[in-house]
Parts: C-alpha cells; structure tokens; sequence
C-alpha cells in the first residue's frame, strides 16, 4: 500500500517568506545601534539581565508553554548550570568558556531529566510540586557542599576571567556580546526544535496526551525530553545570570522567587511563543525599573520607597490575573494584533 | 477591557521611552559630595531598614545643617530601593556609580550581603571603595587582594572570637573554657556558615566543645534544632539567625527549658524586631553588637536638639530613635563622613572621588578623641584602618533585653584578630589564586 | 528511646500547625478546583489585619469579628473579580491566577499595614510541660486542640447545613450541582471565607510563634508537601498528611540530618512527598480521575 | 499470513464492576471494512479503547497480525499500525490543520531532536518529505485550503475529517474509526463514506468502525457486527445481519 504523493510536487513552504524587516532591525540595533550608544548602566543594569531572563523563559516555555507540564523549578536548574559551569572553568580550565558553558547545560539537562522521572507516572499540581522538591533541594545540595564553591567561606561562586580565544570579556560590552550570541542561538535552535517534529509532538502532549499516545508519540519519553532540554537553557541562563551579569552567585540568588519570576515572564510574554519570552522578560525587568525612575522624577524621592515597591508589587499581580482573564495568550498575541491592525490600515480609508 | 491591556502595553512602551531620559530630579551641583543610598524599604527585610536610613539621613541632616557639611562640602544623597537583591543592587549601583549631576561619588554601601559581593569586582574596575559593616567578604580583610572592599568594625570572624572571649570573661578566664559546651544555631546559609570556620580554630585553641546546628531557612519552625539543643546541653547557645529565624529560635528555646540568658545573638539578631515577638520569652536575652542601642549618647542629645525637634527626621516612629538600627544608620554614615574628611585632609576641602576616598578610608584613624567630637563615645569603636587591615576595629560590647529595652553589660569585647588573620590570609590568597590576581605591597603610602 | 518517643510526638504536634494550613487548600480546592498559593498571603493578610487593630486597642474578641468580615469582603470580591471571568478555565491557570492574587494581597498588607514586625501574644505562655518522663510542649497542645475544633466545626458545617451540603455536591460533580440550581458564585465565596478564616487562624497560630510579619507568607510552603500526601481533596487526609510530614521532619533533622549536614527540612518533607506519589500518585485520601476519552 | 487481520477472542471489560464487554469474540478478514452497531450498553468506544490499548481489559486475548495479546498500550498499537479515530474529536486544538496531520508521522520519524535542533540536512530532508505527504493526505481528504487553520476553529464535519487524516497519514494496516459520522448531515455522512470507502480501495486499509446510522453501515460495510449490552448478537454481510432476529429484536424500540 502507499500513501498517494501530491501530483503537483511543487516545493510547497510552510510559512510564507516575508523579508523579516522587524526582526532585521531588531539585530542591527542589537549588535551595531547598542555598542555603538549603549552606556555601562544599560549594558549591566538592563539589557544583560533582560537578554538572559529571556532565555531563562524560553527554556521554561519549552517546557511548560509548549509541553504543557508546570514548572516551578525553574531557578534550581538555573543554579545547577551556574555552579557546573564554574566548576568546569575552574577545574578544568583548559575547555575554555563555550565548552564550559555547553557542558554546564549539559548537566542541568541530566538533573531535569533525573527530576523530569516523575513526568511518567505523575501529572498537574503533584508534578508542580515535585519541581518545587527539585527547587529546594537543590539549594541546599548548593549552600550544604562546599566543595560546589571551591570552599569559599561566604558560598558564593565568582566569574573567573571570561575570555574567548583569548579575547577578554570582562567588560560591560564583551559580556552583553557574549550573552547576546548565545542567546541568539539558543533561540535559533529553539525556533527550529518547536517547528519541526518534535516540537509538533510536543504540543500534541500539551494539547491532549492520550491522543497524542494513540497517533504514535511516545509520550513519556517527549515529556522527559522536554524536561531535558529545557533544563539545558535554564542552565546555560544561569551561567550567564551568574557570570555575564552578576558577575557572582550563591545558591540565594536562584531561589524560588526567580522561579515566580521566570513564570510571570512566560504568563505576560505568552505560553508558546518565542519570541513572548523576550516581550514577557523586557515588560517583567523594565517595569520596576520605570516605576522606580518615575518614582524619583515625580517625587525626587519624597514619596516612601516602600509604598512604590508594594504598589509594583499589586501592578505585577493585577497584570498577571488581567493577562490570564483577557489574554491567555500573552502579550505577543497583543503585539500580533496591533501589527495585523497597522498593516491594513490604509485599507481602512 | 481589551483597552486595559492596551493600556498597560502602552504603558510598557512609555516605560521604555521615559527611562532614557529619566533623570531623578535632585539638584546636585559638582561642588558638592554625593552620597549614594542603596536602601531596602520592602521585602522580608524592610522592617530594619526603615529604620537604618532614618539613622543615615539624620546624621547627613546634621552633617549638613549643623556643621555646615564635610569641612564646607554639603552632603547630597539620594535613595535607590535594592530590596535586598543583588539585581537591583546591581542596578542603584549602575545608576549612581558615575556621581549625580556631577556630585561624585566617594564611598559606596551597597548595605546587603547580595549585593555586596555582586559589586565586589565591579567596583574595584570602577575604582570605587564599597563599605560593608557588619556583613560582606571577610577574607576583604586583607586590603593587598581587595583594594576596594573595606568590610569595617565586625567580620563573621572578630564576631566569633569576641562572642569567646566575651564567654571566657563570664566563666571567668580561659582556662575556665576548657571542657565548656558551646552551640552554634546558625541560618543554614552563606552568612550562617561564616563563623563554622574561625570557631573550630578558637574550639581547639581554648579546648571547648564547638556544636554546630544549622537551622534551613526560612526558620519557622525550629523544634527539631532545639531538640538536638537539649540533648547535647551546651553551656552556652552563640545564636546565628536572622529575620524570623530569630524569634522562633528564643521562643522554642524556652519551650525545650533552655536559659535565654545563655544565648548570645550575633549582631543580625541583636535588634528589638529580633526579640519582641518572641515577647516574654526573650527576658534576659543576650547580644552582641558593634552599634549598642541607647539614646544617651551624645550625638543623640544633638540630634534630638537639631534633628528631631526641629521636626527634620527621617524616623516615622520616634519611639525607634536610638534603636539597634538606627544607631547602625549612625554608624555607617559616621564612617562614610570620616572617611570623606580624612581624605580632604590630603587632597583638599572638596568634593572627593572614589579613589580619593578609598586613601580616606585607609588612612581612617578614629580614635577616643574623635570618637568625643563626634558624639560617638560609646556608640562607635575605635577604628583604624590601613593598606593590610580594611576591618579596623573587631570589637562588639554586648546587651541585654530586659522585655523592653537593651542595657549594655559590658565595654568594647575585643577579637583575637592576630589569631585568625592566618585564617583569612589563606583565604584571600585562595581567593587571589583563583582569580589570578598578584597581590599589591603595601609601601604605607597607596 | 524517650528521645526517640518525644521528638516524635513533638513532631506530630508540630505537624497539627502544617495541617491548619494545609486544610485552606483543601477546602478551596475542593469547591471550586483551585489550587490556592494565595492561601499564604491570605494567612498573612487575616494575620496583619487582626494585629493591626488589636494594637490599635481594639479588644480581642472585636478583632476577630472584624477580621472575619474583612476576610469575607475579600472573598467576595476575589469570586467576583478572579474566580468567575476565569470559570471552566484550565487548573493550571487558576492556579497561576492565585499567584498573582498572593502578590496583590501581599502588596496590600504591607502598605496598609506596614512591614515592621508585630508581636502577637494569645496568652498561651510557650512552656515546657512533662507527661512523665516526655517533654511536650503547651503551646503545641493548645495548636492541636484548635486543629481538632476547627475540623468538627467544619464537619459540621459540611454535613449539617444546607450549604454544606450544596457545597459537597459542587465538589462531587459542579454540572449536576448547576442543574439543580446552587449558585456556584455564593458557594465559592462562601468556601473562600471560610478559607479565609481557617487561615485566620493558622496566621494566629504562626503568629504568636514566630511574631506577624511578612515570612508568615512561607508556611504556604510547608503545607504543599501535606497535601501532595495527604491528597487536595480531603481535610482528614491533610490532618494526617501534616502529622505524617511534622513528625517525619523532626525525625530526620535529629537523626538523618546530622550525616549529611543537617537543615535538610526544606526539602525533605517534599521529598517524603515524592515517595508517596510514586505509591499512590493521587496521594492518601484524594480521589483519581479515569480519563474518558 | 491468515485471512484475518485482527481476531478478538473472550474480550471481558468492565467499569467498577460495571460489565460493559462481555467475553466478545469476532474476526476481521484483511481489507474489509467491519462495522460494529452497538444499539443498547454502555461504553461504545469501549471495544475501540481495548483494541487499541487505551483501556486495558480484563480478560480475553487480542490477535493483530498473528501476533498474540493479552495487554496492548496505545502507543505499541500505533507502532504495531492500529490508526484510530476518536468519537468526540481528540484533535489538538492549538495547532494548525497541517500540524495535526504531521503528528501522525512520529512513528516514522527517523532523524534526532539534535538534528532537528540544528536543522541539519537529514532533519530537513524528513521534514520534505513528511510535508509531502502531509500534502497528499491534505488533497486526498480535500482539506488543502484549511492547511493553516487551527482545527480548533474548524466545522465539526471537517475536524472528523482531520482526525482522519492524522490517522491515515501513518498508513496503518488497520484503522478504527469510532463514529466517523456522529452529528454530520445527511451529505457530510455521505461525503465521509465516500472517504471512508476510498481508504479502504485505494490503500487497501482494512477499517473497523462504530456506526448508528444504519443506512450508511449497509451501504458502506463488508461484515457487520452487532452487540447488545456488550454482548454479541449478531455477525456477518449486512444481508444476514438484517436477517437475524436477535438483531431485529435488539432494535425494537429503538429509534435512529
């Protein structure tokens, strides 16, 4: 028997190729428009902890926008990429940074998958909590062992030298360069990953596993792929956070709120969608920022810094139940509609 | 509703578009010196902080109205809320590093532990000493490694050695320690693990028996810690917690029969947020501090004559005036000032830089005579700092809770500091070899 | 062995205090098939609430009273602005929805109220108290007393009243209870009061232990784990999920904790947790779904 | 190999004691399209959910190829090439027409996720590929102008026809479909048999599906099998089966 073959076989595409203006835009400013006007405050304060909170959502996506399982494990996976990669860099200085880095996902991605085991067997809230398990324990195993802090008496893990191929990255610009490369592709095989295959088998989980069991996918080796993978960018994000941004981390500074955090990003940017990380982390880290600016410039810090951190605190909640009540579908969604709306707008008269 | 949402996206973009040209409005003038405030107002943290800035913002006031600034340089200052995060630290510090309206920025205090050790190596690239009281990296003792970072007064360190001592006084001399219990119930974190180090060394030293019992954070819930407590029967209890972890542990401490008045808090648990909810059950608590509560001392008859009554606070609550932190508000903005003028001594009666006032602090010399004009007897310790010493100091005096108010029952409690310096030398020089970094002489004039 | 016997019934009566927390979920959960995280911030926000006033003189016995209407208000207007734009929308995004409500509520207590710390005395002195040769503690007995009250209270409430019995009928099958015609909006609002008095009372617990302040959000944590076990859907399960979970924590802090370096709570009740879904994945008591396809 | 491609032998299935299969036993010959009529019982997707390893039953053997059962899992059924459709559409609702159909390709899916990651060639070839099929099932089924379509927007006529195409696209050597015409008018029903009979005549698919409407079943079906409470009453051509007095008895009184 055979299945019958288009009779044309005309190459047929899938998307319809546009010249991806936005998108080229986007890059130029990032890699020319910002080395050329970005100052050490928008390097360090906001564009570094922006790109890699964006990537700390995708990896999360992947999981839980794409594949439907809840995590809210996410900093504990970001905490094991940062203190691998350290500990490569450290004891095995002669891999250098991108190996180093790689091989720091690489066992995030083992612990997400130990950790992704349950998927098997457990669903919904009980998986939640386990990540949660995932979450605390790792922690501890982080504070508890010296030995994952080179014996360091305060359990803070530091950047030694960033350099690739000798180049220095230590500074402000070397550390946004580096954070953006990676970032770009990771999202790149991220993109290619949800468009092929699996991505498909994936979302077929989410959208119904029984179904997705009957029509061939093996559903609980996808699950714990997906666990995999999306601890790998949790991971490689952590390295960054700790490393192209902070510059230093202890296991405080993955604790569950950066988990919290990393979930608002996914909720407001929106559930599968890529590029919703980036919508999602740009809105959740420039928020506090612009309140707290506005704050300063209305009051010239008159006003009661904690009222203004409380009030933000009600905005993100009030945002977060809006988003779920009118669109679960993020802020992306928001932005698609807004471009549909100006492409046709001349038809309008 | 649909709007609503449009709404808070146009909001974001505005965000965007505003924070560029968002620029606090203070006016500054470049002859003045710029005191940055990295301030947590929110978080679990808050309820102390409040109270530090208040002390901070006082004595600045007073600096400025009633001496008429540093040597004719007025202060200027402006708050950035950190919520006690190393990010947002990260961020204040981003924003204020480069001065304010061309007011430099000679001292930095990144005032939490996050934050600190964040800033630690960006601020030695900037050239912009950061003082941490009380908390911070203590191998940044040893000035040679870390040029930038001055952890002044107290390190987790001196803390533990001057807590020995202090027990050693009450048993009645060292000889008295051999055979002693002493627990430690410590925060099961980076700042809990500090001391296991140094009491370990001071354990073989005085030959006492050193038990460590960590306790996981958050700390609410303590019975199974004081459990292991009451077996072991220790002499003495050296109490390690922090925020809520304090009060559950004074509480649960009564509740296994333990004598309050033999557990000694370190100074994040020697304030009254620690005890009061622990109520009656804290009566005869001790604690160790380097900035005692106490509204007696003379700079407090000045700034109740100058400050307060004027109606010029920054206190919300004036029954907190002379509390545990605002006293710490005190202190820290003491240190930054002297730091200042010391180093106006040397370059001149203006505003200074941050390499400028990293000389300041390292040739900081406070002593009793100062420590009198200043109306700090009492209140502050005699500090000396030098190129190889960025801690000065070691000192703490201890109080008491008597269910409403400290009481001070004892003078300045002085560390061992020559015994442990090896310990931190070994650590800044594992520190300087990871990183790579050669040391730099020190020739007495950097 | 008298160690071994006391530190397991502290642990068990240390375990009552998880249970009053964990019995908020149940509840909620049970009715309207949300799984509430702002079960903590609500624990706080009753917690403040209660304090602020009796600072402010405010007797004790009027406190309560107007906590408990303050907390009504608060459920009512959670149903009418969270609950029903989001009915019939997946558990996962209820529950995702209760996160942000717990930033609100949080956000609010603590700017109304302030964030210093507030001490909270029930006249319970926290005393050692000897049955034998066993050290127990009052404060602990007087938690467990409460726990038992509030359950034959509920009991009650469930079984005796005519919402008790609409609201087990929502529980057992939503449909069924709307074509009878019960109003699922009053049932909600009523199970999230009473939610919210039951937290009341965990948050006065909690609170005259460790002082009332913003960490008595945290307890929330301590109760996941008593329900993974003791199962979302019944409040006998969640009484023996916490004595399970308070008396295993305690055992293994003294006796595990000491080889691998101790402060291993945090984690390891959730771990206990796991092991128990490997056995039974829909925990002690709670009912599993067949999925129909 | 035998004639018969599946032999159903004893099946017992029962809900909380609750029999809803009763020791059924039947046969389905290769390349013949089977219906099951089901008048009275409950759990008519039952049978489908046993054979296909979504329930597991209690008691009974499955034979599919000569090949023995006592247990199947759904996913060994669709390796082993059992294609299935669902009564109430279990399309996946967020994703495209197209996607939905190339779901049903995993089982043939031989390239790596790093492959795919890293959109190497192998990767990329597959995809080719799998879209030239996707595309040939799309025109088959007439579906080409709804590629791009959510299914979850789609008429319910159409979904049923997706949910075909997800199955087919595998090229199963056995195909159950449960109810492939539930809830369609008159011409749908008919366009759908159609379908269904191309299936089977120009992919040699042997189907086996659950139908009511009698009309259709007669027309459309080589081999009718027919069950009262779980219980078989009745077996063979539609002739015969309209013959049978238990049937004829079966469906007195009701009404279709």
């Amino acid at each position: 028997m055979s299945i019958p073959l288009a009779q044309h076989t005309a190459p047929l595409l899938l998307i319809q190729r546009r010249m991806p203006w936005a998108l080229i835009g986007l890059l130029a400013l990032a890699f020319i428009g910002v080395p050329l006007w970005g100052n050490d405050y928008w390097l360090n304060a906001i564009l570094i902890p922006f790109l890699v909170l964006s990537l700390a959502g995708l990896g999360l996506n992947l999981l839980t926008g794409y594949t439907g399982q809840t995590s809210v494990g996410a900093a504990g996976f970001m905490a094991v990429g940062a203190f691998a990669t350290y500990g490569f860099l450290l004891r095995l200085p002669e891999l250098g940074l991108p190996v180093a880095l790689l091989g720091g996902g690489v066992i995030s991605a083992l612990v997400g998958l130990l950790f992704g085991l349950p998927s098997s067997r457990i669903k919904g809230f009980y998986l939640m909590v386990t990540t949660l398990a995932a979450q605390f324990f790792l922690e501890w195993l982080f504070v508890k062992f010296p030995w994952f802090y080179n014996y360091g008496s305060s359990g803070t893990i530091s950047a030694p030298r960033l350099a690739l191929f000798g180049h220095d990255l230590n500074t402000p610009l070397g550390r946004y360069l580096l954070t953006l490369v990676t970032v770009l592709l990771l999202t790149w095989t991220a993109i290619n990953l949800v468009r092929t295959q699996v991505g498909r088998n994936w979302m077929a989980i989410r959208d119904m596993d029984t179904a997705a069991a009957v029509v061939g996918i093996p559903v609980v080796r996808y699950k714990r792929l997906a666990f995999a993978v999306s601890s790998f960018y949790l991971g490689i994000a952590g390295a960054l956070w700790a490393f192209a941004y902070l510059g230093t981390a202890s296991a405080s500074s993955f604790d569950i709120n950066r988990s919290f955090q990393i979930l608002f990003i996914i909720i407001i940017g929106g559930m599968g969608s890529i590029a919703g990380n980036f919508v999602g982390a740009a809105f959740i880290s420039l928020l506090p920022i612009f309140l707290s600016h506005a704050g300063q410039a209305l009051f010239g810090g008159s006003v009661d810094a904690g009222q203004l951190q409380n009030l933000q605190k009600i905005i993100f909640g009030v945002l977060i139940i809006v988003f779920l009540i009118k669109e679960p579908e993020g802020l992306i969604r928001l932005l698609h509609n807004l471009r549909d709306r100006v492409r046709q707008w001349p038809l309008r008269f | 509703m649909r709007a609503s949402l449009k709404r808070s996206l146009v909001g974001a973009a505005f965000a965007l578009a505003t924070l560029a040209g968002a620029v606090p409005q203070a006016m500054a003038s470049p002859d003045q010196q710029f005191i940055p405030l990295a301030t947590y107002r929110v978080g679990a943290y808050a309820s102390s902080g409040v109270q530090v800035w208040a002390g901070m913002i006082d004595y600045l006031r007073y600096i400025n109205e009633v001496e008429g600034g540093i040597n004719g340089v007025k202060l200027v200052w402006q708050e950035c809320e950190t919520e006690w995060t190393a990010e947002k630290g990260i961020e204040c510090y981003e924003r204020f590093k480069h001065g304010l309206d061309g007011a430099p920025v000679a001292v930095y205090q990144p005032n939490g532990a996050p934050a600190a050790y964040a800033l630690s190596e960006r601020a030695e690239v900037d050239k912009i000493p950061l003082i941490t009281l009380g908390y911070g990296r203590t191998e940044a003792t040893d000035g040679t490694v870390f040029p930038y970072n001055f952890p002044v007064m107290l390190t987790f360190y001196s803390e533990a050695s001057t807590l020995v001592n202090y027990i050693a006084q009450r048993e009645g001399g060292f000889d008295k320690l051999k055979g002693k219990k002493i627990a430690t119930v410590y925060h099961d974190s980076a700042y809990g693990r500090e001391t296991l180090g140094p009491l370990k060394l001071l354990a073989e030293k005085y030959g006492f028996e050193n038990i460590q019992i960590p306790v996981a954070d958050p700390g609410n819930e303590q019975s199974a810690q004081w459990r292991q407590v009451r077996q072991a029967n220790p002499d003495w209890v050296f109490l390690r917690t922090w925020g809520v972890s304090t009060p559950v542990a004074v509480k649960t401490a009564a509740r296994f029969g333990f004598p309050v008045d033999h557990i000694i808090g370190d100074i994040w648990a020697s304030s009254s947020e620690d005890v009061l909810p622990a109520g009656a059950a804290a009566k005869g608590y001790l604690a160790l501090t380097p900035y005692p509560a106490g509204a007696d001392f003379e700079i407090h008859k000045r700034l109740k004559q100058y400050i307060l009554d004027k109606g010029h606070s920054d206190l919300k609550d004036l029954k907190n005036f002379g509390s545990v932190y605002y006293n710490s508000g005190l202190v820290n903005a003491a240190v930054a000032v002297e730091a200042i003028r010391t180093g106006q001594a040397k370059f001149g009666k203006r505003p200074l830089n941050g390499e400028e006032g990293r000389w300041g602090l390292e040739h900081l010399n406070i002593d009793d005579a100062r420590l009198k004009d200043m109306g700090y007897l009492g209140l502050m310790q005699n500090l000396k700092l030098s190129c190889r010493d960025h801690e000065g100091g070691g000192s703490a005096r201890v109080q008491q809770w008597d269910g409403a108010n400290w009481t001070l029952i004892s003078e300045w409690i002085a560390a061992d500091r020559g015994l442990l310096r090896p310990l931190i030398d070994e650590k800044s020089a594992a520190f300087a070899k990871e990183k790579g970094l050669t040391p730099r002489t020190c020739t007495g004039d950097e | 062995m008298t160690f071994f016997f006391e530190t397991l019934l502290g642990g068990l009566l240390a375990g009552t205090m998880y249970s009053l927390v964990a019995i908020g979920f149940v509840l909620i959960y049970k009715a309207s098939g949300v799984f509430n995280f702002a079960q903590g911030a609500m624990l706080l926000f009753a917690a403040l609430t209660f304090v602020s006033l009796h600072d402010q003189g405010v007797p004790f016995a009027l406190a309560l009273l107007l906590t408990v209407i303050v907390m009504s208000v608060g459920a009512l207007l959670i149903g009418r602005l969270v609950l029903r734009p989001l009915v019939n929308r997946s558990q996962i995004t209820l529950f995702m929805a209760t996160l942000g409500l717990s930033f609100i509520i949080e956000g609010l207590a603590q700017g109304l109220m302030g964030s210093q710390v507030r001490a909270l005395d029930l006249g319970i002195d926290d005393v050692p108290l000897f049955v034998g040769p066993l050290m127990l503690s009052q404060f602990d007995l007087i938690a467990a007393a409460a726990a038992v009250v509030l359950v034959t209270v509920l009991a009650l409430l469930f079984n005796k009243t005519r919402i008790g019995v609409s609201l087990r009928a929502v529980a057992d099958d939503t449909t069924a209870a709307l074509s009878i015609g019960i109003n699922l909006n009053r049932i909600w609002q009523i199970v999230w009061a009473v939610a919210g008095i039951v937290g009341l009372v965990a948050g006065l617990l909690w609170g005259a232990r460790q002082g009332v302040q913003f960490s008595l959000s945290l307890v929330v944590l301590k109760a996941l784990p008593v329900l993974i076990i003791g199962g979302f859907t019944s409040i006998g399960g969640a009484i023996v999920g916490g004595l399970i979970v308070g008396a295993a924590e305690n055992l293994a802090e003294v006796y595990i904790g000491p080889l691998i370096g101790g402060g291993i709570t945090p984690w390891f009740a959730y771990v206990l947790a796991l092991a128990f879904l490997y056995i039974r994945p829909a925990g002690l008591f709670g009912e599993r779904a067949i999925e129909r396809v | 190999m035998s004639q018969a491609i599946l032999q159903v032998r004893d099946i017992s299935l029962s809900f909380k004691g609750v029999k809803a299969i009763n020791a059924l036993s039947f046969e389905v010959l290769r390349g013949e399209i089977c219906a099951l009529i089901w008048p009275n019982g409950a759990g008519k997707s039952s049978l489908l959910n046993v054979l296909n390893g979504v329930y597991r039953f209690d008691a009974g053997e499955i034979v599919f190829e000569d090949q023995h059962f006592h247990r199947i899992d759904p996913l060994g059924a669709a390796r082993r090439g059992i294609g299935r459709t669902f009564q109430n559409n279990a399309l996946f609702k967020k994703m495209s027409v197209l996607d939905n159909i190339l779901t049903g390709l995993s089982r043939h899916m031989r390239s790596s996720f790093i492959e795919q990651a890293l959109g190497l060639p192998r990767a990329r070839r597959e995809a080719e590929a799998f879209r030239l099929r996707a595309q040939g099932i799309l025109e088959f089924l007439e579906l080409q102008a709804h590629r791009d379509v959510l299914v979850g927007n789609l008429s319910y006529g159409l979904q049923k026809r997706v949910e075909l195409g997800r199955a087919l696209i595998a090229g199963p050597s056995l195909l159950l479909l449960d109810e492939p015409m539930a809830g369609m008018n008159a011409e749908e029903k008919q366009e759908m048999a159609r379908f269904v009979a191309d299936v089977n005549r120009d992919l040699g698919t042997t189907v086996v599906l659950i139908e009511h409407d009698m009309g259709v079943v007669m027309g459309l079906s080589d081999h009718v099998v027919v069950l009262d409470y779980g219980r078989k009453v009745g077996d063979g051509t539609p002739a015969q089966v309209q013959a049978n007095p238990e049937v004829i008895a079966a469906y007195l009184g009701v009404v279709h």
